[in-house]
């Protein structure tokens, strides 16, 4: 199905956030995940559902202010 | 002597940005030379090719330092939230200088956002830096809301201006004796920082004005000398100054103090 | 990074006064924890009962310091000429802080009788630092007499009021860039002090500021690092203060930056 | 004869500055002295005559900012 | 040359306070004498015995000048609101000059209740002139709860310390150009008056500074033609500042110009 | 309120330049609109094809005003004393703008040129208005040199920039009460113009405040206005600043009183 | 009954706000009424209910900053 | 004999200054006279001496600050 990633289109076929980071093959090593504005913490990638259209942000750390 | 911030203790009471630095290594050079101890940093999104942080993070980690992670940019107290809760996942602390700007040309802090995602922070465990104006009123509202800590502003974001209404943060001091006070934005010149200091604010936050100097370590460690400065002299006492004149050199005895009246 | 100050050498580019400390001890106490090198004295007449210079004088010596005697309260250039003769006697030194006071409320300097004694004490040899306004021609006119050394006030004699002109004494700096600087009187704070050496002053001369401290020893150490951080910030290039604000956190990928206009 | 020390009237009767200021039993090890508003270097003290109404001023180091 | 002011039309942008005058009488006659249209007033309890608003009131009326009640004192939206409604009862007007105060010490607005009480007023029709800061935040909410007005002060009320942030009301003229600007609070002299017409605000409001002068009518005057003048040189258009000097007179032929460099 | 300047009585206390403006027509417009019945003028060399003074001339002599010449760029006494002779035959006035100027880059007055030059012109019966700098060394020497005016320094000449060291204006209007004070150069707005006045100084002169302003006569108009403002208000007794807020409306009676605490 | 008339306690008889203002004898030629933190416009005077207890504030002009 | 007439060399054959500054034909209503930096009133015009090389300044009104 398709997922916004960091604004970019992406096509995933995963039901759930842990599988579908694989999938993208994001090094998550530093990062942080909001899906759909919301953050959620590593522990729960597992449990949580993927649906169509869904938006993925995957920050990271930046030089700041 | 020590600095006791938010529950923990430093020696230095200067707190460095990272941003704008000519290279990673100038950054961490900085940081070193200035024992700097808290450092301020930011999140964005990862770049497409998947690489991590980049550069900058893998070298910045090996200082071991305290990471404040900023909300810069936010524009409501919504962003401002969700911003404050993938930080704290990115970097592992409840630390969040809260910035929320309501406006883009003078960068200056929205009030009522403001209030309202430190109100929600607070009540979630994080340690607000709220990054606020002079205003007593917001000043007030934030400290009501659970903040410990407020971070007025001595001018605007980058500008170096240094402290434009000394009067006002004299007031903001005098009325929250125990909040800690730290000046964040404006300050562009460590004669600024020791000013801070000497006004008997606990800390001073800068960026640009070490980033931006010829020679950034150079300058990392003139602020850290002068907020040294400026924090000794306020614990020592410093002169009232006086409207007019005053001979410091005594006059009884010059020879010619005869010829001329007292 | 050494300061070549008429001919000498010498690490720290403050320069103390030596009058209204609480005591002899305190005051070599100051001097020593603040490493300074160069201590303004004055002369006055000998107690009748004969006693030479006092408890001040012998513990003083002591410290090995490099002494700037002064011609403080002198209003003619007569009586200050006559002054430097019996310091040069006391002292054995050929160096002079010209003072020649032209206005008892203010203590300001007389330019006429100034320049007039500077060009008499020249012309003996002497190495004069005059204390002067930053009158930009009076200032000519020293440096035409022949002084090597200005030392144009911050604002009035024992105020502590700081740099009340900074556009004037930077107007100096610019146009005699030869000619050593240093900013002598009307410094009450370490923030002052650092200030003037940003603007590329060679060294600052204080002394109530330290002395009516509560704790002048602390206050000294305070102005001795203010002094550092300050030349150490003019060398490492400051960075030029700007109008309006500038963020220093970088904006592009924050991950809300679709949602608003860059 | 009568001279003016330190703005005191003293008398001494000798006819030059070294013998007056023995007489006087001033402490010179840090003074300077000027006679009739004229620095006399310690060098000059035997040669520099003393007269009646002399003025002599007697400088010791003082603080000073 | 006339000044529309809320749908009205006035030749004085001079408003003037009636309160702390030594008499009704003076107060009359500061008003007859300057020309002034608009003044403000305020509402209290009425005297157990009974009698209505005093002298005062019945020499004000004869004036026949515009009332802008105030609600001073009020420290919340609720406070402010029911004041209102009471002022429009009694002064049938819908002019309603909003006071929020937010801190006792310095009499500062509290923008969060400001911008409220200005929501519901507006929402029922009032023409409110919101007493305000100059940040730029608090001004867009009380311009986006209908305000067609803004009364940012120019320091604390009564102070008349006169204008000692120019740079940021110069910001808000700039930023609200189709918004009524009026400077209310901490003007004391004629010349800040002036120096705020001549930002291009649209009015001034002063009470302390005429109430408390030796000669209250002559200082009103002095008031009236001081904000005249300030209009007219916004209008004729002022010089821009310049950083260094610029001779007048001009220097080409000035008979000495040969023997001199040009 | 008649203003006795050197013997004769105005009443207007602004004194304009004439140089700069757009046309000769303008001039006498702003002259005119103004009231202003002092002007200050200048000599050059006669073009070669043996004009006399041009239409400037022939038009200004109709405005029957007082001239008051000056002797711009002249950097000596000697070319000072020389221009005011020459000048007296011009314009048949023994009145003098006296300037010495001592530095091209800041058009500082020369003190020791000006002073030597004001000794000789008050002694040949000159009424000199000598242009000084606020130092109060000299200003006590032209007065002693027979100067009964003194005309300190605003800022630069050309500079608009205004009062930018109101406390040493002060001091001078506090020492010499007895002399007659005007503000020339560096008066850039009518507020500024009027802050000179609330200060207690004589008079106002200016030039190119007026002849660069978009609308030269309007701004004529609006000078003349301030200055007449800042008299009056001087006269009426100024209220002094007070460094904290006091509200003007009375605080018992309002109906809220009770639920808070006085 | 008794209600607080400007933070007094004041003795009335009557059931509505016109009769108690006359009842009380006060000159209302430029008072504003609240009950109980509401303004009563004068037009309401006679339809408005007073109960014991009920707190009246009488306001009238006043100079003002 | 040649004169300097505001910096520029001109051609007088007359011995007084009265007479040097008609054959200038120059317009003195509103004109100051100096010759060789002394201001010369105009009636001394007809007793000053003119001699070669003499430097001749003719000063009129200006606009001034």
């Amino acid at each position: 199905m398709k997922v916004i990633v960091n604004g970019l289109e992406r096509e995933v076929n995963e039901s759930h956030l842990d599988g579908a980071l694989k999938d993208l093959s994001l090094d998550l090593s530093y990062a942080a995940i909001a899906l759909n504005g919301k953050c959620i913490p590593k522990s729960q990638f597992n449990q949580t559902k993927i649906t169509e259209g869904d938006v993925l942000e995957v920050l990271v750390p930046q030089a700041g202010g | 002597m020590m600095w006791k911030l938010a529950g923990k203790t430093f020696k230095s009471r200067l707190i460095l940005g990272t941003a704008q630095y000519p290279s990673p290594e100038v950054l961490c050079q900085s940081i070193r030379k200035s024992e700097v101890e808290v450092v301020t940093v930011s999140i964005r999104r990862q770049n497409p090719e998947g690489k991590a942080g980049g550069a900058f993070w893998d070298l910045l980690k090996k200082e071991n330092v305290q990471f404040l992670p900023n909300t810069a940019h936010c524009r409501s107290a919504k962003e401002a939230v969700l911003t404050a809760h993938l930080a704290r996942e990115i970097f592992d602390t409840h630390w969040i200088k809260l910035e929320v700007i309501g406006d883009e040309e003078s960068l200056a802090p929205d009030p009522f956002e403001l209030v309202e995602a430190a109100r929600i922070l607070c009540s979630e465990g994080f340690e607000v830096f709220p990054y606020t104006t002079e205003d007593v009123v917001t000043a007030e509202r934030l400290v009501h809301a659970g903040c410990r800590i407020l971070m007025p502003w001595a001018s605007p974001i980058g500008s170096g201006q240094g402290i434009v209404r000394p009067e006002s943060l004299a007031r903001l001091r005098a009325r929250f004796p125990e909040t800690t006070l730290i000046v964040d934005a404006g300050i562009g010149k460590p004669s600024h920082a020791a000013a801070a200091m000497e006004m008997g604010f606990d800390g001073v936050l800068l960026n640009t004005a070490v980033a931006m100097a010829s020679d950034p370590e150079a300058m990392a460690c003139a602020f850290s000398q002068a907020v040294k400065a400026g924090r000794l002299a306020y614990k020592a006492g410093l002169m009232p100054p006086r409207a007019s004149a005053v001979a410091s050199t005594p006059f009884n005895q010059t020879f010619f103090s005869e010829s001329r009246p007292q």
